[in-house]
């Protein structure tokens, strides 16, 4: 049989994300495959080095369009750390309850993503749906629906208003009224298993090696997780566990998908519940003349799609003299997403592709 | 159905089927996508006025250029608007593709994406609403009706100035040109 | 944790020097010609996770910093030391920058050396395909170079396209 | 008459499909929390591809086509709906059997004439589908052909009105339920999607179909709902002597269709090929083995 070349990508119905991958085909197997980004490169990174501190939020949040709030809050917290400043403890709580809100969102996006994939139209749009509740209460908090800026060094722009937690739990209580269905419907599906169970899997040896984290490293069965290994944030206040499946393949991903929004949302309720009074944010210089002190810093959250890391150099000037994001679909979408193609059929690219969640803007940057 | 509705019809058949069947080309070419599942699904339901998405660009006839575009994204753009059927209708969504936006000093994006091909009408903001998108196709929908949606036309009249742009960003393009001169 | 492995370091290395911060993050200074075996000392001492390859222009003192921050795969029940990340930094002269590829030691690098490769024109010896990552076009200057004017630089191209079909009639 | 008859027909059949074409529309957005299209939908869908610029790759392309839609208006001539069959004196179930296979053969033309990779694949994957249905599908017709003893499916029809509808005797309800099994792949819906596979192969054998192609190719599509159910309520659910009524026991059975369409991801044409193999054919084999010895 001959091989073919096969492009899929980037004007692609199953690609989600402007992303390319270039498979040599041999029938319907997948003998090579090569990811080809770079179609939302934007020189990020350069850019920022060329604004001030302050003004690297907005450019900071489009890096991510599916989850912008865990970058926000990634370099605020590497600016924290140059700057030396402390974060006030309600501001650690409602960080923690907007990155668990903007988690659920992610993985709600994701599930669209993954569920029309495989064709499963219905689950996609009620998956859709829900996510759009959420930015309903994105938008009372923050004034936006996409982008939010939200996190500034020092805390967060603004208290919860009158009423948000009475709400956010109501919309919760709605998105989670759901799982049932969602696990009649998907989940629990005979064809949605006979469709993920035993494929894209990626063993815990080529996990580690590869530099996979997130969802991909906790299917092989170990439990790396940011929020516990380097706690930040409020996320060492309340007891919560970290999912995680033994069989490496797209089925286990995305059930660690379900459990982590049952988790995140148990987790709100929690941290709701243990929310301290007090003031939002700590008082910084006047952002517009702000020097911060010569040093570096490489600081990590974990985003819904795994280590998200920023390595962030001051020179004691006005702007940032070099950032560098580590992004988690940087490792996944390059390395480990060519390592697992490999063997697979044609119709499981974007099934293994999604189920790593692969998201190409934060590759590219 | 409304009787000054059934008159246009019965009139030009064409141009309403035009105005009422628009198959957007999915093409995630930047940050604005997030905005269409949102549109297409459960809580806006674009298919309602006959907007859906489209497997492949020859199925199409609406191209959303949905933020930022690349260099490399250009390249493929401008593939996909080439391979669409005519008539075809270009929509730039969010603030990127007119002026390009807060990129305006990047190196590696364009700035006016209609000096590349034509554009029949803009979406302003970073991000648009999905209601937005629904005021851009209702507006399509008048500029259709009186003919003013006419960037396919413009494209073939002034091709050789689109192509010559094209090729001064993007190096000698490795397909022909697709109205070759006379 | 990160003290008694200065110590060994220290031991082993004899070019190299190393600071830990407040944190106790312990950051290395090696040469370009060491790197390779450092690299390959830490990850055998449990620095098994290589999470970034980053790189910074020194303009100003004529080199190029690569900076390789190494962390470890951890189970959170493992609550000893050794959670902070470290940092593997060497300088290359900003003229001619080569550097040898780690990928044998850690296969993940190699999209970041590429990526470095493009974005600041370091060249890696050893690496399999040292071909562009995300660039379009190609840059006299690598375009993260501290010397490549991106402002000037759109001026030049962008600004320089025309608008189409100006002047003439409406269709 | 007959020249009536023969217009009728294929002009019923385009229309009941392009309504479910709008109906398989409606009922899905339902399914999903959607308001959905109008009705007539896909009609403007079909008028606006008429009406677009086409781009052909040659004759063979052309040809193609127009064969694969040529073969499924054939098929609708030798099926009766409901009293109404223009060719009921000839042929009958075994030219049906015999056409079903042309629409791919046609779609094959036109896509290798595309030179369109995903187009190939999809081809590929629809001939590979045609074999997985068209297996037990034979065994259901000959059930029902060994059952009343005839290959004319007028007569098949009149036997059931005489009694009562093959699928309420005992034999033949495994033989329906074998056909119910397959109908999902029959009309190319989900759980057997996987011809056109939008998310997969952006669309398969119609990738590279624009315009009145595109057109030809939904017209074909709409016509191969029909046929679909129009067989499965001909042979097994007594047809009916108006088309009313049949127009009517088609919307049920259609309305089952789509919810199963709804309710299901897309199969991998391996396991696809894998279930049709087993559990269809096996129940289909069954069920005429018990026609054949019962029969005696």
């Amino acid at each position: 049989m001959r091989e073919l070349d096969l492009y899929f990508g980037p004007q692609h119905l199953g690609m989600v994300g402007n992303f390319s991958i270039t498979l040599t085909v041999e029938g319907d197997r997948i003998m090579r495959a090569a990811a080809n980004p770079g179609y939302l490169h934007r020189g990020f990174e350069k850019l920022m080095e060329l604004r001030s501190w302050i003004k690297d939020f907005p450019l900071v949040c489009r890096m991510n369009v599916v989850e912008p709030d865990s970058m926000e809050m990634i370099y605020a917290m590497g600016v924290e750390k140059l700057a030396g400043i402390e974060v006030p403890e309600r501001a650690e709580f409602i960080r923690s309850i907007y990155l668990e809100m903007a988690r659920v969102g992610s993985h709600l996006f994701g599930l669209w993503a993954y569920a029309n994939m495989l064709g499963f139209d219905t689950v996609a749009q009620w998956a859709m749906y829900h996510r759009d509740l959420l930015l309903d209460r994105f938008e009372e908090l923050t004034g936006g629906r996409v982008y939010h800026i939200y996190i500034w060094p020092g805390g967060v722009r603004r208290d919860f208003p009158e009423g948000f937690e009475e709400r956010l739990v109501e919309t919760l209580h709605a998105i989670g009224g759901c799982v049932p269905d969602y696990d009649a419907a998907f989940f629990n599906n005979p064809i949605f298993r006979e469709r993920a169970k035993g494929v894209g899997t990626v063993t815990r040896e080529d996990a580690l090696a590869m530099g996979g984290t997130g969802q991909v490293m906790r299917a092989t069965g170990m439990a790396y997780d940011i929020r516990k290994v380097d706690p930040y944030a409020a996320y060492d206040r309340v007891p919560w566990e970290v999912p995680t499946r033994e069989d490496g393949d797209a089925y286990s991903r995305i059930q660690i998908v379900r459990d982590e929004m049952i988790e995140s949302v148990h987790m709100i309720f929690n941290l709701l519940d243990a929310m301290p009074q007090g003031p939002v944010y700590e008082r910084t210089p006047n952002p517009l003349k702000w020097r911060i002190p010569k040093g570096d810093a490489y600081v990590r959250c974990e985003s819904s799609r795994g280590e998200l890391g920023v390595y962030i150099l001051s020179n004691g000037g006005e702007s940032p003299h070099r950032v560098h994001f580590r992004t988690p679909s940087y490792p996944h979408g390059l390395t480990v997403l060519e390592k697992a193609l490999v063997g697979e059929s044609i119709s499981d690219v974007g099934n293994i592709m999604i189920s790593m969640y692969v998201v190409a803007p934060e590759i590219d940057r | 159905m409304d009787r000054n509705q059934l008159i246009k019809w019965i009139e030009a058949p064409a141009k309403m089927a035009h105005k009422y069947s628009l198959h957007a080309v999915y093409f995630c070419t930047g940050c604005g996508i997030i905005e269409i599942p949102p549109a297409i699904t459960a809580r806006w339901d674009a298919e309602r006025f006959g907007v859906l998405p489209a497997a492949t660009p020859r199925h199409a006839n609406l191209f959303l250029i949905t933020g930022y575009v690349s260099l490399k994204t250009l390249r493929a753009i401008i593939r996909t608007y080439e391979q669409m059927p005519e008539p075809k209708y270009s929509v730039g969504f969010g603030s990127c593709p007119i002026n390009g936006g807060m990129y305006w000093d990047s190196y590696n994006t364009i700035k006016h994406l209609d000096r590349y091909i034509p554009i029949d009408g803009w979406i302003a903001g970073c991000m648009p609403r999905p209601e937005a998108i629904f005021v851009a196709v209702t507006h399509l929908w008048t500029l259709i009706e009186k003919d003013m949606a006419d960037g396919y036309k413009r494209y073939r009249v002034h091709y050789s100035e689109y192509r010559a742009n094209q090729e001064r960003i993007l190096g000698a393009l490795e397909w022909p040109p697709l109205f070759p001169k006379e | 944790m990160s003290d008694s492995l200065r110590d060994r370091l220290e031991v082993v290395f004899k070019d190299i020097s190393s600071e830990v911060d407040v944190d106790g993050r312990l950051t290395v200074h090696a040469n370009p010609a060491s790197v390779l075996s450092v690299l390959g000392f830490l990850k055998d001492d449990g620095y098994d996770y290589l999470v970034l390859v980053s790189c910074i222009d020194w303009i100003d003192e004529g080199a190029l910093e690569v900076v390789y921050v190494l962390s470890r795969y951890l189970d959170p029940a493992d609550t000893d030391g050794g959670r902070v990340p470290m940092l593997l930094k060497t300088r290359v002269p900003r003229e001619s920058p080569v550097l040898a590829s780690s990928i044998e030691i850690f296969p993940v690098a190699e999209p970041h050396e590429r990526e470095i490769h493009e974005l600041f024109g370091i060249r890696f010896y050893g690496h399999p395909r040292l071909t562009p990552l995300f660039l379009e076009r190609e840059y006299e200057v690598p375009p993260f170079r501290k010397d490549f004017d991106t402002r000037q630089y759109v001026e030049e191209v962008f600004g320089n396209v025309p608008p189409v079909g100006e002047g003439t009639q409406a269709l | 008459m007959q020249v009536l008859r023969l217009i009728l027909s294929p002009l019923a059949a385009l229309v009941i499909g392009i309504l479910f074409l709008g109906l398989s529309r409606k009922f899905m957005a339902r399914i999903q929390w959607r308001y959905g299209p109008p009705l007539y939908q896909p009609l403007i869908d079909i008028l606006r591809l008429f009406t677009q610029r086409s781009v052909s790759h040659g004759v063979v392309f052309d040809l193609g086509i127009i064969l694969t839609l040529a073969a499924s208006f054939v098929i609708v001539l030798f099926l009766p709906f409901g009293g109404l069959c223009p060719m009921s004196g000839s042929g009958g179930l075994l030219v049906v059997l015999y056409m079903m296979l042309l629409a791919p053969l046609g779609m094959a033309l036109t896509a290798g004439e595309s030179a369109n990779p995903n187009s190939s694949i999809g081809i590929s994957r629809w001939f590979i589908l045609a074999l997985g249905y068209e297996v037990p599908l034979l065994l259901v017709l000959l059930a029902v052909m060994t059952r009343y003893d005839t290959i004319s499916l007028v007569e098949i029809v009149a036997a059931q009105r005489s009694h009562t509808s093959s699928i309420a005797t005992f034999p033949l309800v495994l033989s329906g339920v074998a056909y119910l099994l397959i109908m999902p792949a029959v009309m190319g819906l989900r759980p057997f999607e996987v011809v056109q596979a939008p998310q997969e192969i952006s669309s398969g054998p119609m990738a590279e179909l624009g315009g009145r192609y595109l057109a030809m190719a939904t017209v074909q599509h709409a016509l191969s709902m029909f046929i679909g159910i129009s067989l499965f309520v001909n042979l097994l659910w007594g047809g009916a002597s108006n088309p009313l009524v049949f127009l009517l026991k088609m919307l049920v059975m259609f309305a089952l269709v789509l919810w199963v369409n709804a309710a299901f991801p897309r199969l991998r044409i391996d396991q696809a090929i894998r279930f049709l193999w087993r559990w269809p054919t096996f129940v289909a084999f069954v069920g005429l083995l018990l026609v054949v010895v019962i029969g005696d």
